[in-house]
């Protein structure tokens, strides 16, 4: 048995308390040495995430690398990682995303209240802590091969979610800012804590249901291979009850219309980089889920809602985009952006072809990275101009290239640009969706015509223009920020011309989990070899 | 079935006891509530020593009766003699709620008495061949030691809670009277000793102010526990008015026609003394 | 030699990553980094070219598949390119001009703060338009389409402190997009229908499918076409896209990138061919936007504009023949060749006009100025004359080629089209004709600029003229050539194939006839611009005047219909979201809360409360055990 | 005489301390209802002990003594340090646990 998964959710989890308890202080000196032990446990992280990634054989079985220590004997709860592609690709991003988050908040957790008070002395170390604490949640998550330890971190992230979220907003609010912080960060801790009651009884459900058919266990392949081999045959009606209540949770968190309200407070009111964390890390634990639970361990009543899951996704597509249109606020505008996006990415897994869900794991993927870039850049620029209003801009590009550059690639990259990444994995959606669901297939491509606007409209308002009083002598990217962006563009760039290292890693795992639910891709009409009979 | 003298004293002993926890409950103040209570107390305490408790009734006699209603009269007095309870209930409906509640509580424990026709009584004299308390002194060492340790050891606890629940951490150093009387000098404020209070042929307690040259009090002159509490006996009323009819006599003696007769200053509200808190209410 | 192939697109796309990224220790030789891998990626192509020559026909068309691209179960999407007969023109087409201008911009752009960012984006448009032209599938097509959208988003807004360039910049993306859709939609279709959307297995199982599948894939192509090649109905965003520096216009907006709708349907012939509806939709297409197209440059003032109505126009003539069917591919290419040298010649005169002129563009505030710029009035004449069809110039030969084919399509539809094509020939000498007198001749109209400094008009500096005058040539002989023994259809043909149309009138007739209605169209405008003082003020016109200048309304019907619905809609949806959606959630919220604030109040904080409620709960449990143990 | 009447006694001495918790305002009073409460069940508890013949019920009583004891130096302490911050020792006055 490897210890690597471990160690790749330790880490993180250790680092956490390590920087929660490092001695408190207001001066530079502290706070700096705590960012060090922060951003110094995240990259080791991404290094073990590496590693985790370079020892997965995408040839290999399912599950990879698997560990399992007991747990709760008495319900067969095994604390037990394993890590497929769609996990290792999620858990690469999760990796490479945190320390850029840190680098990019490098200063949001400085002490805005009085000096000296407990609050500003402790507020560095918390900030910092806390997004490695969701880090270390977020790993388990994807790695987590038992659903009730799945469950329990799933729940867990909350905490330390509802705290950066109500703790630590953007410096650009108004006058009664903390008061829409909390509301946000309420509303983020109600909304999911609903749904993930509804899942903690479906949780139990299925336990039930499968311990009356002599399988007393939450491992997942163990339920899975049961329930694909006939061994355990759960009811239609309960399997749609027990379905709909894991749905339920993972709607909520992905989020998809219409429960999706608290995301754009959520993401407004935080500063950039736990928007990111949001958006593009703890929500894909919600589309994941879909992926992994969802499908396989319902299948029948996967295929019998996926019609209805598909239309609302669209819905989600187009109204996400209109409503992206018509917002004052930027970081709203990138949440909205983001609805319409997850309306993607459920899309692409509820087609149930192989182009869908391969597109649908990259689109995790792809739209962490390029939101990550666009809401990154976003918040340098808020922080320079100390607004959030589209309003309060213009002309932008004049006295701050560089910035308004990444901001329009970011731009690019989330209106899916070929060439870029979020391209590909656009298309394999569409195209996935089209061969099973025509009508649904056309009506999404309408989405990529509103991206454009969404996207470029706030380009427009924003950067270009007659350079506007207030913007004037705003100082371009600083080297911490080209440091944060750089990687960012470079991986949208490069996952855009060259994706095949993911795609390696998610096509065996999506295959499995078609085969889990026993669907095929739909055979073209007319066949033809592909390449025309060119050989490879 | 008992005795009869042991029925005669229960009855007696039950009408004690019921009557001293009417009157705790109807006492207005703390004190006789106590009173009443060590009344109930030990009647009860006779009660054990007729059932051959005997242990117990001392105990209680000991240790509930003397030790434990005596903290009580100690925490009475500390808070205050005479503070009593006010008659009127400030929450809507809880007397009334509270009384039906009892009724209701009452009836129903004694229909299940009642009801469970309890009549066989085995009695204690097997148990207590030994002596009553060697028999409880084996059980407690044997079979109950583990609680009793425990019971110990939250004995212990409670000593050391009440010791620190009551205790006052001194924030300063504790002034002398060296910079007591300095501190008073460079303040400013009553430089000279306070006023002693009026100590006259007819009276000479703490509790009366001393009178000023117009026959006005000296409300400095009483200590300020008792000005708080409102417990000062005025008496420059009084004084006055017997001036004035001294005065009066004089000159009836002295055959003074009225409008040569000096004016003694008329009474009036000298004082605003605090109301106790039974004129209040 | 193959590998030569990537290169083609890597040296411009090198050139735009090294100036992007090079900072401002390039601003000083960067354009000329740029030039010389335009003038790079040229060569490579003529020695592509030439090495083409020396094969034999059957072995003329080369791929070169670099690696996979996204391989997702059936889907296999490859890096990978495809050189024929088709391809190769374009690359010399696009790099050939596309050196020149970049010459030309080092002269245009050369008081530019920003212009090594202006050369990037121009080797970015090259090598965007090489990959659209080389691809060997769809979806690498569909990469370079975007790509030249972004090239052509990025230079027309490049002046982005203008908000009108801002503006026209995003219109013509999104309008574009409009257009991706339908190819997105496209090869969606192809793989449904056939698991590939590379060329070669589609159109060889192209067959097999049903005619209506394939009707609906064609039109999606044409929607495409539309968009990208600013034909009715998403034409509105070529006038706007004037807004761009002027060789910009010339490149992207005259010479190469509006033409690739007409390279997707001349490449997806093997589709069209088999859906005829479709190829009707894709002619009257091309007849409404050329007298469209043709009408709009009647009435504009400002020479750019002008010259992109006649862009449009001309484009309209290239998709009408390339809609008629395998008659018609090759002069469309043709006519698309000869089109990018002399029209690409006219947007660097109007440039070097606007050059000499404080970048004024009202053509009524021009005049005379033949005399100050002896060489951009030679080689701007030379293109009039190339684009009115003089004879045996090269839009004589090309036109000509298009007039033939259309009457040949037979019948009713032939005449319609053939009338629509020469009545838009007349048009075009018409509106060529005002722009040349408007500028060059009759007396000065010159206005100060809104900073007070009066026009000196002077000629431009030689690397804007050398440009001007190598296009000059082409204007001049490459029709010629081209006809020369037909060999462009020739060459041509192994790709698009060909059929020998039978026009009811001779091929003298038509040259005739067209040349009629040239003449026709230069006198009229002679009448009506050359003989009398063309007043500074543009007189009010007739109502056909003052919509044309207004893009026929084309924008007004635009906003009325989509923009306006579509912000309502939008600002509907966002009240929906937080009154509606988000209003029904704290609304409920709003009942918890109130109800836990009445609930709130049997705690009283009184302690005897709770111990009344406690007793009362005791009582309550005391009874129900008793009951219980009585019944 | 039936010795249940101690039982009665004891259930009504408890009814009387109860009603006087719910009455009296007085902490120390309230305090001492309580005292009552647990008299009654001693009562009660030594009663239970002659009727079944045992000495259990007796240690139990002797416990709840001990208990009572402590809970009544915690107590008293608690009045004591209420009394001395708010002056006074009515339980009506400590409510902050009101919203």
């Amino acid at each position: 048995m490897s210890y690597l998964l471990s160690a790749t959710c330790a880490v993180p989890a250790v680092g956490a308390v390590v920087t929660a308890a490092l001695p408190a202080g207001t001066g530079e000196a502290r706070r700096r040495t705590t960012k060090a032990v922060a951003l110094a446990v995240s990259v080791a992280t991404l290094g073990l995430a590496a590693a985790v990634a370079a020892s997965f054989e995408p040839g290999g079985a399912r599950y990879q690398l698997t560990e399992s220590y007991s747990w709760i004997r008495s319900f067969g709860i095994d604390f037990a990682l394993g890590a497929d592609g769609i996990g290792t690709a999620l858990v690469l991003l999760t990796a490479v995303l945190v320390p850029l988050v840190m680098l990019a908040g490098w200063h949001d957790a400085d002490p805005a209240a009085a000096e000296g008070s407990f609050e500003s002395k402790r507020r560095t170390q918390g900030f910092f802590a806390l997004i490695l604490a969701v880090e270390a949640m977020v790993l388990v998550s994807f790695l987590a091969t038992d659903v009730f330890v799945f469950y329990v971190f799933f729940e867990a992230m909350l905490i330390p979610m509802y705290f950066l979220i109500g703790g630590f907003g953007d410096r650009a609010g108004g006058p009664d800012a903390a008061r829409q912080r909390s509301y946000a960060a309420v509303k983020f801790l109600l909304y999911n804590l609903l749904g993930g009651l509804v899942m903690l009884a479906a949780v139990i459900g299925l336990y039930v249901v499968a311990a009356d058919q002599g399988q007393a266990t939450f491992g997942l392949p163990a339920l899975t291979d049961a329930i694909s081999s006939g061994k355990l045959v759960i009811d239609p009606t309960a399997q749609r009850a027990l379905f709909l209540g894991f749905f339920f949770a993972f709607a909520v968190k992905a989020p998809m219309w219409p429960l999706h309200t608290w995301l754009p407070n959520a993401m407004g009111e935080s500063t950039a980089g736990t928007a990111v964390l949001i958006t593009a890390v703890v929500d894909k634990v919600g589309t994941f889920a879909m992926l992994r639970f969802c499908l396989g361990l319902f299948p029948d009543a996967s295929k019998t809602f996926a019609p209805a899951i598909l239309v609302l996704s669209l819905i989600g597509i187009v109204y996400g985009a209109l409503v992206a249109i018509g917002q004052k606020d930027i970081k709203r505008l990138v949440a909205y952006a983001s609805i319409s996006h997850f309306g993607f990415i459920i899309m692409g897994i509820f087609a149930m072809t192989s182009q869908g869900q391969s597109g649908a794991t990259l689109y995790m993927v792809n739209h962490g990275i390029s939101t990550a870039a666009w809401m990154l850049v976003a918040g340098f620029l808020i922080s320079r101009r100390g607004s959030r209003l589209i309003a309060d801009y213009g002309g932008v590009q004049k006295v701050a290239p560089v910035l308004a550059g990444t901001f329009l690639i970011g731009g690019l990259a989330t209106l899916s640009l070929p060439g870029l990444a979020p391209f590909v994995s656009e298309f394999l959606v569409l195209v996935g969706t089209f061969t099973r669901y025509p009508v649904i297939g056309v009506i999404a491509t309408f989405g990529i015509v509103l991206a454009a606007l969404y996207a470029l409209m706030l380009y427009q308002r924003t950067m270009t223009g007659p350079v506007k009083e207030s913007v004037t002598g705003m100082p371009d990217l600083k080297a911490r920020e080209l440091a944060v962006v750089a990687p960012l563009v470079a991986l949208t760039l490069l996952l855009g011309v060259y994706p095949q290292p993911l795609t390696r890693m998610v096509n065996p795992a999506v295959d499995d989990t078609l085969s889990q639910v026993h669907r095929t891709d739909p055979a073209p009409v007319h066949p033809v070899a592909a390449n025309g009979g060119e050989q490879k | 079935m008992t005795s009869t003298g042991e029925a005669v004293q229960f009855w007696v002993l039950a009408v004690i006891a019921v009557g001293g926890a009417l009157g705790m409950l109807l006492m207005r103040k703390a004190v006789h509530s106590a009173l009443c209570l060590a009344a109930t107390m030990l009647s009860l305490a006779v009660c054990y020593l007729a059932q051959g408790a005997v242990f117990l009734g001392v105990v209680q006699i000991v240790v509930y009766t003397g030790a434990i209603m005596m903290l009580f009269l100690f925490v009475v007095m500390l808070v205050g003699v005479s503070s009593a309870d006010s008659l009127k209930e400030q929450l809507k409906g809880q007397r009334i709620a509270a009384v039906l509640c009892g009724v209701g509580f009452g009836v129903l424990l004694i229909a299940g008495l009642a009801n469970a026709r309890l009549s066989h009584f085995t009695g204690l004299s097997e148990a207590n061949a030994e002596g009553n308390v060697q028999g409880l002194a084996k059980l407690i060492f044997t079979k109950y030691v583990w609680a009793f340790e425990v019971t110990g050891a939250l004995l212990i606890t409670a000593a050391i809670g009440a010791m620190v629940l009551t205790h006052r951490e001194r924030v300063h150093e504790r002034l002398t009277q060296r910079q007591l009387a300095a501190q008073r000098v460079k303040d400013n404020i009553q430089v000279p000793p306070m006023p002693a209070p009026g100590v006259y042929a007819r009276h000479n307690a703490v509790d009366i102010p001393a009178l000023l040259p117009d026959g006005t009090v000296a409300e400095d002159s009483v200590m300020g526990t008792l000005r708080e509490r409102g417990q000062i006996r005025d008496v420059s009323q009084e004084m006055l008015r017997r001036m004035a009819e001294l005065e009066e006599s004089t000159a009836d003696w002295l055959g003074r026609p009225s409008s040569a007769r000096p004016q003694v200053a008329a009474p009036r509200q000298a004082l605003e003394t605090v109301p106790t808190k039974e004129e209040a209410e | 030699m193959n590998s030569l192939i990537p290169l083609l697109v890597a040296a411009p796309l090198a050139g735009a990553a090294l100036l992007l990224l090079g900072g401002r220790a390039l601003d000083r030789f960067g354009h000329w980094i740029a030039t010389a891998l335009a003038a790079l990626s040229c060569a490579f192509g003529l020695v592509l070219f030439f090495d083409m020559l020396g094969r034999d026909t059957e072995h003329r068309a080369v791929t070169e598949r670099l690696f996979s691209w996204i391989p997702v179960g059936g889907f296999r999407a490859d890096v990978s390119f495809q050189l024929d007969q088709l391809s190769i023109v374009f690359v010399l087409l696009i790099t050939g001009v596309g050196t020149l201008i970049h010459l030309y911009s080092v002269g245009y752009m050369a008081h530019d703060e920003r212009r090594r960012r202006f050369f990037a984006y121009l080797n970015l448009f090259l090598a965007a338009m090489l990959i659209l032209v080389l691809a060997d599938n769809y979806l690498l097509l569909y990469v370079g389409w975007e790509g030249v959208g972004l090239a052509s988003y990025l230079l027309i807004g490049f002046w982005q402190h203008k908000p009108s360039a801002a503006t026209a910049a995003k219109k013509a993306f999104i309008v574009n997009r409009v257009g991706d859709m339908g190819l997105s939609i496209a090869i969606m279709l192809m793989f449904a229908e056939f698991g590939s959307f590379a060329f070669r297995p589609v159109f060889s199982a192209a067959g097999d499918a049903s005619e209506g599948k394939l009707t609906a894939i064609a039109l999606m192509l044409l929607l495409a076409a539309c968009g990208k090649s600013a034909q009715v109905p998403l034409q509105s965003w070529l006038g706007d896209a004037m807004e761009g520096p002027t060789p910009v216009s010339a490149l992207i907006h005259a010479a190469t990138m509006v033409t690739a709708g007409v390279y997707l349907i001349t490449r997806s012939a093997s589709i069209f061919n088999l859906a005829p509806d479709a190829q009707t939709a894709v002619v009257v297409v091309g007849a409404v936007t050329l007298l469209f197209g043709a009408i709009v440059g009647c009435a504009k003032d400002d020479i750019k504009k002008a010259l992109a109505g006649s862009t449009m126009s001309q484009i309209g003539y290239m998709i009408m023949a390339a809609g008629l069917g395998p008659i018609g591919y090759a002069f469309a290419i043709m006519h698309l060749v000869t089109h990018g040298f002399f029209k690409a010649g006219l947007f660097l005169g109007a440039g070097s006009v606007m050059h000499g002129m404080n970048d004024e563009v009202n053509m009524r505030h021009y005049g005379g100025l033949r005399k100050y710029m002896p060489w951009t009035f030679a080689t701007f004449m030379a293109g009039y004359l190339a684009i009115i069809g003089f004879p045996f110039l090269s839009g004589f030969f090309s036109k000509d080629k298009i007039i033939e084919a259309a009457l040949a399509k037979g019948g009713t539809e032939g005449w319609i089209l053939g009338t629509c094509a020469l009545v838009g020939a007349a048009v075009t000498a018409f509106y060529m004709t005002r722009v040349v007198l408007l500028t060059f001749f009759g007396e000065k109209r010159w206005q100060p600029d809104a900073e007070g400094h009066r026009p000196h008009p002077h000629e431009s500096p030689r690397t804007m003229v050398i440009p001007m005058v190598v296009l000059t040539f082409g204007s001049l002989f490459a029709g010629g050539l081209f006809s020369l023994g037909d060999s462009f259809l020739h060459f041509l043909e192994p790709v698009t194939g060909h059929e020998e149309g039978h026009a009811p009138l001779s091929a003298f007739a038509v040259s005739a006839i067209a040349t009629v209605c040239m003449a026709a169209g230069v006198g009229l405008a002679w009448l009506k611009y050359g003989r009398k003082p063309v007043p500074v003020q543009a007189p009010r016109g007739s109502l056909l005047t003052r919509a044309a200048r207004r893009d026929l309304l084309q924008d007004d019907f635009n906003h009325a219909v989509l923009v306006r619905p579509g912000s309502a809609l939008a600002a509907t949806l966002v009240f929906f979201d937080s009154k509606g959606l988000d209003g029904f959630v704290n609304g409920l919220a709003a009942a918890i809360g109130g109800l836990s604030g009445r609930l709130r109040r049997i705690q009283t904080g009184y302690v005897r409360t709770y111990a009344l409620s406690m007793f009362g709960g005791t009582l309550v449990l005391v009874a129900s055990t008793l009951l219980m143990r009585s019944v | 005489m039936n010795p249940v009447n101690y039982l009665y006694l004891a259930a009504l001495l408890f009814t009387i301390g109860a009603s006087g918790v719910l009455i009296r305002r007085n902490a120390i009073v309230l305090f001492m209802c309580v005292e009552l409460m647990l008299n009654a069940s001693n009562l009660a508890l030594v009663t239970f002990s002659r009727m079944h013949g045992n000495l259990d019920g007796q240690i139990l009583a002797f416990f709840t003594m001990v208990v009572a004891a402590a809970e009544v130096v915690v107590g008293l302490a608690i009045i004591v340090s209420i009394f001395r911050t708010r002056h006074s020792a009515s339980v009506d006055d400590s409510n902050l646990m009101k919203l």
